[in-house]
Order: structure tokens, then sequence, then C-alpha cells
């Protein structure tokens, strides 16, 4: 996996007076943060704080009413998913969002597609260009997958694996895409202890090996507050608080935040 | 085939391959999904990166190379790198904890190794001040290691690179140091798996392993054409006979799997043709077997089981090429199409043209299920000493009970106290830096004293009982052969381990561990609740089936007038397993009978007084290295035994 | 213009009976979520039997309570042995399970009650009322009157159903959340059951209606097909879509009918007529693409 | 039980990543296209050629257009039958118009024009999903047969839309007998197979699966949905259109529109069904199932009539095979919603696990 790094500014994403609202009900007031080059950096929140929102909003799917995104220096009203992908962000979903129908060697597969360049015509004929350009990803797919460890499965249909493992492959896809930004939606949710060790080092090791930027949303304050560099708070679509893990932990509105919910 | 030549050295063997055969392949490992294969040619390439490197390094002539990892195409070539450059290599096991490999990084004075990966590292790291030496730790694998600074810490990549350069700017360098080997020079310094004390280092000659290699390959036809499955400890003297010296010398290939957990599948595709396991892992496939079918429909298991007769009736006959009537040949010709030829296929045997199996006695009933549906297994004799090559059965008379006999090169004969003893191409150099007791295991006629006491019967096929030293005598004086019985016990599908007492006592009686596995799907079938191992272990149920096993090994005891006097008497079944890791076993997994018998006094105690059942308590380690303890009240039972048939 | 408002109102009365039909695909995809293409085969279904049992000699009002019956039977047996099997499956699987189903009526409901092509006798004739002929000059089917009567009246008896019974709440509730119907204390199969019952009533209406027009034939089955554009315009859960879009449906395609042919004949020559088949498709669609969530549809986000 | 797998193993992703990776699935698969080169032409009776093999080939063509569209990308389709209609017409103008024109070449043109069309009637599936694009290939559906119908430029003036296909010819050899057009239909239908398999196993199939199992995912990963579906729908429609020019030209030799009906669209979507979605065998399978269905009734009803002396009129006997095709579809969405292709896939791993039942 190769490292893409951008050497204009240390601040890769900036994000000014976001507001996103569905019909009437407000998801995201007015909030900003910026996100630098090699960090991680999460969003934590009481539920339905707005944290999937956000990162929706970072990739575009969906679109804020007001405030502006500035993505490698570049300022836009609102990303288009695609497009995000294309320019180096890959995300993981709260709940996980595999191609069901499909093996988990197909469902990494397609995180190369916008790698892959190969015209329907040349793919149907197979032979040359699409079949070499398939294997060549096919080996940055492999690699992916020793990786994350999960060669064992690789033939499985994904909808037969445990949820652990589905997180896995979740998290293989995003990376086949080679991407500079990672958004990881809730990446242990539901995990075991082994399985948060787990993910918890690949991460770790996707933001210090790859050096992949990371944005990160997770309930287990212990583990954001571990690997985090630095912490967002939402509560009820606004932002309570931003800065270092202690602060951040330190911070009486956050602590109040927290009293009301059970986390 | 190459001839036995005074100055022959595994280096030199490898010059000729890659002359002789540089297409062919000499390793494949399952990598990224699909086998990556090493042709003679590059694997000389790659080797000779890797001496220069360490040559550039300072790896010396006489120096010793630590390998340590799971079976991998690159550290088989740091063998032999280190061997080009008039280096030892020393494998270690791989799963051994830190603490265990002191000793030996400390015995062999081992200033270099080379590891798989992190997990090796880390071990490494952890002991580096117990084991002063070590100076210099080169890992295959990168992953996770590159935040980690020490200074002597080199990627394998690194060395090969390093060892270009060298090589560019001495490039005879590589080929002097190579030619300088001699065929009486050390090729391996081999640790024994240490049933008592501390392991020594059994230290052999290139000639040594290059004659063993040499006469078993010609023994068995194996050439460049063969495959085999590394699967094995590289730190254990078979895996070093049939996975480096046989291939180093037949030119067959090396198959590595893509991890412990697939190497059932990895076996399947591959299908070697040559393949070594010992009785336990055989054992473990056939319960599997028994297990799968177990759920089939009732037509498909009628057919089995009709197959499987058969089998009995005549597979092995058929097999040792014997005179079958036409009748049973087509019978077993259909259930070969429908039964035999799918088995082997499920269990990727079907390509195999010898299989081995050593270490313990094999059950009958074992043996002859693998030969009867057409796989060639065999068995053999040796130990680390020899080279795992003193014995051998050859085609179309094997028998279940014997090791076969004296393999080409070597001249064995018994003691009078029953002990076998081995003269010939295979037997050590000597034990490393152990003068002391390499004299006291080689005799003046150059005899060595495998500690193993046999009988050789009249078809000049030698059979092991037990071991020498175990082979006591009973409060009457009669003899006591503990070994053999426990061997019988495990022929039981249901009985893993077995650990018989009753040197210098009047009564025999056993510790039994349960296959787990076998006896929990054996619950099941029954309806028999059980909460875990301990509960398991301890239901009267158990306890039933448990004695019935053993009252029949007492009948059959009863038939050999030697020992039917040797019958057990009581048993228990013990509520832990027995592991490597609480040193009640052997890391080749024999028991340490003397060592249980402190462990477990109480229990002995129990039922030599009577008792009808006995609270313990006793320390475990856990998978992670942790310390536990785990306690629970074992029941003791009668065993029925039986009359001497007259 | 009197020829116009001709058009129209004729156009509205046939509109009636397409919002008729969609009204049976609006129930059930409310309650279940599943668009019953065997809708249209349920209306054959029904008429048939009304005139089979006609003709094993029960009284018009008898086998009408007969054929109820038997649709409502229909409508539990669907539930139990097709969709009640199929639940968790994906819409559009059961989508197809319902075709399959409308095949296998239009084959069942003739082998049991006949094939061959019976009139309907409600007493009302399809003749122009008389009085407003005179009094506009605009001739209205009384029988088209009366359906549309009819159709008004079952659609406000389905509105005080709906608003003031517990089932009609358990219904409405179902629709937008199964957790929320279960808590009202009646079980998801028995409301799904109930839903195919009344579909199955509206069936037999638009059975009834449509058949005293133009015979009780295999033609009935196909009136699935009119109601189809009608959906997709009014939406699937909307049952004042379906009216509406049924009226919008009727009018443009009778409007259509006049004055598209004729257009066509000058550019093209030939004869350009029976557009009625497809008209109504693409005036929906073009309709979807300016207005994807339909007439009153709301638009819904993936929540991910 | 016949699979001998060990041994084979894969030292590069070519051989991994083969159409059938395993030695015997090749060996039957050589032997199959044996008999159907070799082995039919010289047994099969016209009856068999005419009335069985070659529509067999050509719906089996069809229902793959259509698998493309709703088993890979999951856009279900209920047009099926208007886009072969605009095959086989098209190609018929094209030989009518274009003086000498080689007849695969007006085939490619017809498959192209059809493409054209499924791609205008894609257009609505960037705006509206599931039932409602649904109902909107049925536009499609009737709006082409209208169009065919009423426009008699697109028959050459015949009445009511007939057309009777000219003779193909190639190289002076002109396809006239049974088995002349066999072969050419079974070359042709087994080449777009083959392609078809490719491109299921391509960047391109991984794409449709992606949009058909969840669409908001694969946009996030960068699939374009617009190009992604209305490739589809092209595609697709080429496979249909090219089915259809057979359809016409190799199986019924004259063809009106109303015969390109939505019951034929069904037809094809029920053998998908029964065949299985998102699978290249499956259509096959769902293809000769359908055809054969009717006639193995044919043969059967009669006689289960005198079994119970019951008397079943020809009428009955339609309405018989009605509610069989009707109850197959819900039994197979109800047991196997993958239908026959998944049937056999399992049967296939249960000879692979043999003698083990798993």
């Amino acid at each position: 996996m190769s490292i893409n790094i951008n050497p204009s500014s240390n601040t890769v994403l900036q994000l000014a007076n976001i507001s996103l609202s569905f019909g009437g009900v407000k998801a995201l007031t007015n909030i900003s943060f910026d996100v630098r080059e090699h960090e991680i950096r999460s969003i934590i929140g009481p539920n339905g704080a707005g944290k999937s929102s956000m990162l929706n909003v970072i990739n575009g799917v969906y679109h804020p009413q007001a405030g502006d995104i500035y993505f490698r220096g570049e300022k836009r009203k609102q990303m288009n998913p695609a497009e995000a992908a294309r320019q180096g962000i890959a995300r993981t979903f709260q709940n996980i969002a595999l191609f069901k129908g499909m093996t988990v060697l197909d469902n990494i597969m397609t995180g190369r597609n916008t790698q892959m360049k190969s015209g329907f015509i040349s793919n149907a004929i197979w032979v040359g260009k699409a079949r070499n350009e398939e294997e060549l990803n096919r080996h940055k797919v492999e690699e992916v997958i020793d990786f994350l460890e999960i060669q064992h499965i690789r033939k499985t249909p994904v909808g037969k694996l445990p949820y652990g493992l589905q997180k896995r492959v979740e998290l293989a896809r995003a990376l086949a895409a080679e991407p500079s930004l990672l958004l990881l939606d809730e990446p242990m949710a539901g995990m075991n202890v082994e399985e948060k060790q787990d993910m918890c080092r690949f991460i770790l090791e996707v933001n210090q090996q790859y050096g992949v930027t990371i944005v990160l949303i997770e309930h287990d304050m212990g583990v954001v507050m571990d690997i985090s560099d630095r912490v967002v708070v939402l509560d009820y679509g606004k932002k309570i608080g931003d800065g270092l893990p202690d602060e951040v932990k330190n911070n009486p509105e956050v602590i109040s935040a927290y009293l009301g919910t059970n986390h | 085939m190459t001839k036995v030549v005074k100055t022959l050295t595994f280096p030199k063997l490898l010059l000729e391959h890659a002359k002789a055969i540089p297409k062919r392949p000499a390793y494949r490992e399952k990598y990224l999904g699909i086998w990556q294969v090493t042709s003679w040619e590059d694997n000389l390439k790659e080797i000779k990166q890797l001496a220069c490197g360490l040559a550039s390094l300072g790896f010396k002539r006489g120096m010793n190379l630590a390998i340590i990892g799971d079976n991998r195409p690159k550290l088989y070539q740091a063998m032999v790198a280190a061997q080009c450059l008039g280096g030892i290599p020393v494998p270690l096991y791989q799963d051994a904890v830190a603490a265990e490999m002191i000793h030996v990084l400390n015995d062999a004075a081992i200033s270099f190794a080379i590891v798989e990966d992190q997990e090796q590292v880390d071990k490494l790291l952890e002991i580096k001040d117990q084991a002063p030496v070590l100076s210099t730790i080169i890992y295959e694998d990168p992953k996770g290691l590159n935040d980690y600074v020490q200074s002597y810490l080199h990627s394998y990549k690194q060395i090969q690179l390093l060892g270009k350069t060298f090589s560019d700017e001495h490039p005879e360098f590589f080929i002097t140091e190579l030619e300088k080997g001699k065929a009486t020079d050390l090729s391996v310094i081999l640790y024994t798996s240490g049933t008592t004390g501390k392991p020594k280092g059994v230290a052999h000659t290139h000639q040594n392993f290059i004659r063993a290699g040499q006469n078993s390959s010609q023994f068995d036809h194996l050439n460049s054409e063969d495959n085999i499955l590394a699967y094995l400890p590289m730190a254990w003297v078979g895996d070093h006979l049939f996975s480096f010296a046989q291939a180093m010398v037949s030119g067959l290939t090396v198959n590595c799997p893509e991890s412990k957990e697939t190497v059932m599948s990895d076996m399947r595709e591959i299908g070697p043709s040559y393949y070594f396991a010992p009785p336990r892992i055989f054992e473990s496939l056939l319960t599997q077997v028994t297990i799968r079918m177990e759920d089939a429909g009732t037509i498909k298991r009628k057919l089995f089981e009709l197959a499987m007769e058969h089998a009995k009736k005549v597979g092995s006959d058929i097999l040792d090429g014997k005179p079958i009537g036409l009748i049973d040949r087509l019978q077993y010709a259909f259930y070969n199409l429908t039964i035999y030829a799918p088995l082997r296929n499920a269990l990727g045997m079907s390509k195999i043209r010898v299989a081995y199996t050593a270490g313990e006695a094999i059950g009958p009933d074992l043996f002859r299920f693998y030969r009867s549906i057409g796989v060639n297994l065999k068995q053999f004799y040796g130990q680390t000493e020899t080279c795992a090559y003193v014995c051998l059965q050859p085609d179309g008379q094997v028998k279940y009970d014997s090791v076969g006999i004296a393999a080409p090169g070597i001249e064995i004969k018994l003691a009078d106290t029953g002990e076998v003893l081995v003269k010939g191409v295979s037997v050590m150099d000597g034990y490393y830096q152990r003068p002391d007791a390499t004299a006291e295991s080689i005799d003046a006629d150059g005899f060595f004293h495998t500690g193993d006491a046999g009988i050789i019967d009249k078809d000049g096929h030698l059979r092991i009982i037990d071991r020498a030293k175990d082979v006591g005598k009973m409060a009457n004086g009669k003899l006591f052969a503990p070994k053999y019985i426990e061997n019988k016990l495990k022929f039981f599908p249901f009985v893993k381990e077995a650990v018989v007492f009753g040197d210098a006592k009047e009564a025999i009686m056993t510790f039994i561990n349960i296959d787990f596995e076998a006896i929990a799907n054996w619950a099941e079938r029954r309806h028999i609740a059980f909460a875990g191992y301990i509960d398991l272990a301890s239901k009267p149920e158990v306890y039933k089936m448990i004695g019935e096993c053993i009252n029949k090994v007492n009948v059959d005891l009863a038939d050999d007038p030697m020992l039917s006097h040797a019958q057990i008497s009581r048993f228990l079944v013990l509520h832990k397993e027995l592991d490597p890791d609480d040193d009640e076993l052997t890391r080749t997994r024999k028991v340490r009978r003397g060592f249980i018998a402190e462990k477990y006094a109480p229990l002995l105690d129990a039922l030599y007084s009577g008792k009808s059942e006995q609270f313990i308590e006793t320390k475990v380690k856990f998978e992670d290295g942790r310390d536990g303890s785990i306690s629970a009240t074992v029941r003791i039972q009668d065993a029925s035994t039986a009359m001497e048939s007259v | 213009m009197q020829f116009f408002i001709e058009i129209v109102i004729s156009g509205i009365l046939s509109g009636l009976m397409y919002s008729l039909v969609a009204l049976g695909f609006v129930l059930i995809f409310k309650a279940s979520g599943v668009l019953n293409f065997a809708q249209g085969a349920m209306v054959y279904a029904a008429a048939l039997a009304v005139v089979g049992f006609i003709d094993y000699g029960m009284p018009m009002w008898l086998a009408i309570i007969a054929a109820f019956i038997f649709m409502v039977i229909v409508g539990i047996l669907t539930e139990k042995f097709v969709l009640g099997k199929l639940v968790n499956q994906p819409p559009i699987t059961l989508f197809m399970a319902t075709i399959g189903l409308s095949f296998f009526l239009d084959g069942l409901s003739p082998i049991l009650f006949g094939s061959e092509v019976r009139p309907i006798n409600l007493g009302i004739v399809d003749e122009p009322i008389q009085a407003m002929m005179d009094l506009t000059g605009i001739g209205i089917s009384k029988l088209d009157l009366f359906s549309s009567g009819i159709i008004i009246l079952l659609v406000i008896l389905l509105a005080l159903l709906f608003q003031f019974t517990k089932v009609g709440r358990a219904l409405r509730a179902v629709a937008d959340d199964h957790q929320a119907a279960l808590s009202l204390g009646i079980p998801l199969e028995n409301i799904w059951a109930i839903v195919w019952a009344i579909a199955g009533f509206v069936a037999l209406v638009a059975g009834l209606l449509w058949g005293s027009r133009n015979g009780v034939q295999y033609a009935l089955s196909l009136t699935a097909l009119k109601a189809l554009p009608v959906l997709i315009l009014g939406g699937f859960t909307s049952v004042p879509g379906a009216i509406v879009g049924g009226i919008i449906i009727g009018v443009s395609e009778k409007l259509a009918e006049i004055y598209i042919p004729p257009v066509m004949q000058d550019a093209f020559g030939g004869n350009f007529g029976g557009i009625e088949g497809w008209f109504p498709y693409i005036f929906a669609l073009l309709f979807l693409l300016v207005r994807p969530e339909g007439l009153f549809g709301e638009k819904h986000i993936d929540r991910v | 039980m016949l699979y001998r797998e060990a041994g084979q193993f894969k030292t590069t992703y070519k051989s991994d990543s083969q159409i059938f990776p395993i030695l015997q699935d090749r060996i039957g698969m050589a032997l199959l296209l044996l008999v159907a080169v070799i082995g039919v032409p010289l047994f099969a009776s016209e009856y068999w050629l005419n009335a069985i093999l070659i529509p067999f080939l050509i719906f089996s063509l069809a229902a793959l257009g259509l698998n493309f569209l709703t088993g890979y990308a999951g856009q279900l389709s209920l047009g099926s039958a208007a886009f072969m209609a605009v095959g086989a017409y098209a190609t018929y103008n094209f030989q009518l118009r274009i003086e000498g024109i080689p007849f695969i070449l007006s085939f490619i043109l017809g498959g192209l024009s059809a493409a054209a069309v499924g791609i205008l009637f894609g257009l609505p599936s960037l705006r509206i999903k599931g039932f409602y694009l649904a109902v909107a290939t049925l536009a499609a559906q009737f709006f082409v047969v209208w169009c065919l119908t009423k426009f008699p430029w697109f028959s050459n003036n015949s009445s009511s839309g007939v057309i009777s296909a000219q003779t193909l010819s190639l190289f002076g050899f002109a396809f006239d007998t049974p088995v002349s057009k066999y072969l050419l239909v079974l070359v042709i239908v087994a080449g777009l197979a083959l392609l078809g398999k490719n491109l299921a196993r391509s960047s391109t199939g991984r794409a449709w699966m992606a949009v058909r199992d969840m669409d908001v995912a694969a946009e996030v990963i960068g699939i374009p949905l617009m190009k992604t579906k209305l490739m589809a729908f092209a595609i697709s429609s080429f496979y249909c259109g090219i089915a259809g020019a057979l359809y016409a030209y190799c199986y019924l030799g004259s063809v009106e529109p109303d015969g390109f009906s939505l019951d034929l669209s069904f037809k094809i979507l029920f053998m998908v069904i029964i065949g299985g979605v998102g699978s290249i065998l499956g259509n096959f399978l769902g293809a000769a199932f359908i055809l054969l269905l009717p006639i193995f009734l044919d043969i059967i009803l009669p006689f289960i009539s005198q079994l119970f002396h019951l008397p079943i009129p020809n009428s009955v006997v339609s309405h018989i095979q009605l509610m069989v095709f009707g109850s197959l579809i819900i039994f197979f969405l109800i047991v196997e919603p993958h239908g026959l292709a998944r049937l056999w896939q399992i049967t296939k791993e249960k000879l692979r696990l043999w003698p083990f039942p798993h």
C-alpha cells in the first residue's frame, strides 16, 4: 500500500460550520473541526449525537445544508461519494455494508475498482490487458488479506462469516483502495476483547506503517483514549469538546454529557 | 542420484541441482493465496545472497546460526546459507516459550539468529540479557516490526541486499567458502527433546545426513518429481531428514503450508507423493473420518462400512502385491472407485507413493486402515542421534508391530539387557561439547546405545517394546514394560494419553487421559450432558467405557506369557489434559512418567491405597503464559482383569 | 368543448376503475410491502367466482357472498403458503412470487368456474343518462356513474375502517412499523390475512364492475397492467394517490387517445390507434423523472 | 465422488481464477461441447433440433441477457421480450436495406440497436429503484411492440408487422438446414456465454453485484452508479437483441411484434428465476426446464387422465400448465431462491466432499 502525503499543508480535511438536517430534524448544527495528516482523529458522543452523519457528510453520502468542506486545501460545498473515493477517502460503516452475495475475495476486489481501468469489452475478452490488470490487483488484495490475517476465509461468502470477521473484511475492502484518509464507523462495535485487540492493532499499523490518516468513531472510551491523537465530542448534533484525549476527558461539558447516557 | 564423495556437502548438492535441474521447483510456499515457487537456480541465488549478507555481518566458519520459525523456504535456505560459510544451523522448536530457548542459545553459543516473525523476535528480545552472546537477529516477515529500533535487528531482505553488494565486491567469495566445506564438518546441531534433564545438542556431520538421505532415498526411489509437505517442527530430526537431507539429496520439492490452520487444506491442494506424520496425526485424521461419516446418510454409511470391511479383508494384501482372487479384486476396484479413492482424495493422500510414521508405536487398526485403503504407510525407527535412520520397512514386508529391518549402511544388535545398539553411517558425531555424554552413549566399538528395549523377530524385523530404562521389574520380580501397555491403551480412539505405574510395585495402576473431541462426540450422541473437560472426564459413563477398554487390554496381555502377570488392576481418568507446556509431555509428546508420578503423587497414592476418589489441585500454564491452577475430585475405579490363557 | 368535457368525464370515470384496482395494490403494499402483481388475477378470479357460482345455481347476492368467501380463502392461503414462507426475503423476490401467484390463479379459476366468457348483470344498463343528455348534451353511462358511486363509497368505507377500528389502526401501524403494530397486540400474520381479505373484497368489487361492463373474461386479469402506471404516479403507499393517480391516468389516456393518433397519422401516415397500452406508462414515467417520489410520496433518505 | 482434487494446486493467479479451476470440470465441459458440436448433429432428429435444441439455446441467451440486468446488477426488468423484438427487427432491416451486409454484422448491429433502446429505457433507473423501475420497464415492453406494429417501415410495410427472415449465408454457404442453423446458434450462444462469464467475473461484474447488494456502499467505494447501471442495461439488451435476432432467423423464420409479448418477457424471467439469478449456468438450466415442462405435461397429463378415468380437455391442459408454472415459481422462490444452478452447485459440493456428508 502506498503512502500518500500532501506536502502543502498538514491539514488534510477542514470542516467549517457544517449544518445538516433531515426534513425538520437537525442532525448537525454548525460543526467545525480539522483533521491533520497521519493522525488518528476520533469522534465520540452519545447515541444519536450525529457521529455517523458527520462521516456521511465527509465522504458525501449526506449533503450539508450549510458550511464548507476543505479537502486537501480545495474548498467545496459538498463531497460526492464516488469522487471522494477516487480522491482517496475510504470508509467502513456502522452496520456492516458488505456485498452479501459475494465472496470475501470479491468484496475486497471491489475496493480496487477505482484503480481498475480496463473497459467492459476487454473485460469480456479477458485475455491480455484486462487479465493482467486483474492479476495485478488480485496481488494487491492478497497483500491486504495477508495483512489482516483472513487467508482462511478468502473464498467464503461474506454472509456466512461471524460479525467480527465481517467487520475485518469491510476494513480490508476499505484498505484495498489504498486510501489516504480512512473513515471508520465503530469498527469494534459488538466485538469480544480479543477481536477488539486485533482491530486496534490493525488500525494502529495502518496508521503508522502506511501513514493513513484515520477518522474514527468508537464507543469504547478505553480504546479511543488509547489510540487517538485528538478527539472531537458531539452531543445532539453540536460540538461540545475538541482536543487531546486528556483534555477531552476532563472537559466538564463532556463529562456531564456522558453522565446522562451510560457509556 | 549422486555418488557418495568424501568431500560431498549440502552446499555442493545445492550447486549440483542448480546445474542439473535448474527449473525444477525446490520449494513451494502457499503465500498470498497461491503456491509461490522457488526453482533450484533461484534457490541458489537466494542462498548465495543470504550467505554473503551473513558474511558481511561477520558470520564466520564454525559459528552457529539459530533458526526459529514455522517451516518456511527462507528458513531452510538459511540452513544451507550457514553451511555454505562453514557455519552450523541450529533449528529451535518454534513453539517453545522464551525461557526454554535460553539453554540452547547459550549451550550452542548462538550469536546469530534467523527467525520467522515478530512473535519469535519478541521472544528473543525478552531473553536477550540471559543470552549474552546473541548479537544479531534477522527476521523474515517484517510485519509489525517496522517500529522496532534495536540496531541488531535486520530484515532478511536487508541482509540479502547487503549480500548482493558484498558478492559484487567479492565475486569469488561465495564459491571459495563453499568449496572449503568437507563431508566431515558438522552440518547441523539438533537438540534432543530431552525426556530427562536439559536438552543435549546432537551434532551431525554432512556425511551423516547425506548418507542417511541418500540411502533412504534410494530405498524408496525418491526423485525430483516427488513432493513432500513440510509442516513438522524444523528442529525435529525427522523434518531435517525428510524436508532437508532427502530433499537436498534427491531434489524433491518441499511444500510449505500457508499457516498452521490451513495444513489440512494445503495438503489436499499439494497432494504430496511422499509423506510423514507421527501416529497421533494419522489417528486424529481417522477420528475425523469416523466422526464425519457418522453424519452421513444410512445408504452411504452402509456402503462405507462394507467398503471398510472388504478393505480389512484384502486391502493390505493387494498393497503388498500378494495374490488375490478375481472377485475380491473386482470388489476392491469398485470400492476403490466409490470410497477408497475419494477418501484418499479427501485426506490429500491420492498421490502418496510412500508414507512413513514413527516416534511412537502405532495402533494396528489405525495402521491397517491406511494401508487397506491403498496408502502405502510404513514405519521406520531412529532417533535424533541416528538421523532418524536405523530401521525401515521395505515395500511388501510391512508389519504393524515391527519397525522394519536394519537400513542400508546400518548394523544393529541387541545388548543382553535387550537394549538396541546401532552402528553405521547415520550415527552422530557426538553431543555438542559434551564428550562425557557422548562417551556414555557411544561405546568403544562405535555402537550407539539407543536406550530402547527391543527384540528381533524371525525374519530380522526389529520390534521395540519400551524404553530400556523404563523396562522395570515389579515387586514380584517379573518384567514390567509400561510403554508397551500404554501404547495398547492408546490404540483406543477414546484414550489420548495413558500413564502406567507399577515399577517395584505389586500391582499395576494407570492414569488415563481422554480424547476430549472423540469422547465429547460420543457423549453427545448418547445425550450425556457435560459442562466441560473436567466434568466429562468424571462421568460414570465415561469410566464405564474406559473400563471396558482396559479390560480388553488385560485380556490381550493375558495372552502374552511374558506379560500376562502385568495386568492393570485400577485406573483413574485425569481431570486435565497432559500438556508439554506443563512439562508433563515432551515437545514430541512423550509422557514424562517420573515427573507425572511426582506431580500427581496424591492420585497415585490413592490408587494404591484403594481409595475410591481423591481431591487434587494442580498448577497449569495457560496458552497466554499465565500460571493458574485447577482442582477436582478424581474418581478411581477397579479394572476387571483376565485369566491367564494356558 | 362539450365533446372535450364528455371525454374528461368519461376519463375520470374509467380512471376511477383503475383506481379501484390500484387500491388493491396499495392496501397490500402498505401492510406487507409486497407489490401484489396478482391483484389483476384476483379481480379475474373474483368475477369468475361470481358467475361460476351463479352457474352453479346460486342467486346473485348469494353468489357474491360466496365469491367473497372464496376470495378471503384465497387471500389467507396466499398469506399462509406463499408470503408467510417468504418473510425476510427481498421485496423483489416477493414481487416475483406474486407473478407466480397470478399465473396460478389465472390457471386455477377457469378450471373451477369455467373459462367461457359470461356477462354479469347488476341490473344497471350501460347507456347514457337521458335527462343529463337532454340538459347538457353530455352522455354519461349510468353504469359508469353507478360504478363510480360504488367506488367512492368503497373508499369512504375503507377510510372509516382505517380511522376508527382497532384493526384499522393496526393496519396503519404495520404500514410504518412492524414492531409498533405488534405492540397493539395483533399478530402480524392475522393483520396480513385481514389485508389480503380486504384486497380480495376490493378485487371482487372491481371484478363485478369491470365484468358487468365488458363481460367476465381473461382480459380482467390484465386490469393489473392498467393499475401499475397509476401506482407509479400515485405511489405504492398512498390511497389518495391511487384515486387521484387513477383519475389523472384515465383522463390523460382518453385525451391522448383522441388527440395523439391523428397527429401521428399526419406525420407518418397509417393507423396509430391503441396507444392506451403504453401511454399511461410513458406518461407516468416522464412524470416520475420530474418527481421521483410520485404524487404524494415523501422523499426518503438512505440511512447508513 | 469423481473429483480428485488432491494435487491440483495453483501457482499463479491466472490458474486460480480460471472459469473451471478443477480439472474434472474442464474435462466434463470439453465432453459436453464435443457432444454438442459432433454428437448432436449426427444423431439429433429434425424435431429435436427445431423444436427443442435451437429454442433452448436461444432462450438461454435471452435469459443470460436478463440475468446480467436482474441477477447481477439487481435491476428487475419485465421488458426483455421488447429488446428481443428490437434485435430481431433491427437485424431484419439491416439485412433488408444494406446491400450484401454480412449477417454476422447485421446481428451485431441488431444487438447494438437493442442496447441503444435498452439504455434509453434504462435511464429511469438513475432516478427510481425496485418496483418503480420494474414497472417502468413495462413501458418498454408495450411501447416497443406498439411501435413495431404501427410503423409499417419497420416491417417493410407487411400486414400487421409480420417479418419473414432472409436466409443467412456466409461465403456462399446458406444456413437453411436445421443442423446448420443449430450449429450457428450454438457457436454464437457459446461464444456470448463465454464473454458473459468473463464479464461476470471481471471488475464489471463485481461492480454490478456491488450495486445490486448495496448501492450506497458501492458508490462510497467509488463505483459510478449511473455508468454501472446503464452498462448493465446496454449489455443485457444487447444479449436479448442477439437472442431476438436468432429467434427470428434461426427458430421461427417469420415473427410478428405481438410474438414478443409480455408473456414472453415473463417466460424469460421465469427461466432466470428457476435457473438461478446471478449465475451463467442457471440460464441454460432454466431455459431447458421451462421449455421441457410443457412438453412433459403434454405427455404426462393424458396418461394421468387415463389413470383416473377423468377426461382433461385441452383448454384445461393449458390452464394446468399455467398453474404448474405459477406454483413452480413460488416453490423455487421459497425452497431455493437461487434456483437450479444452486442445486447443481450443492450436488457438486457433495460430490467433492464424498464420501463425507459435509
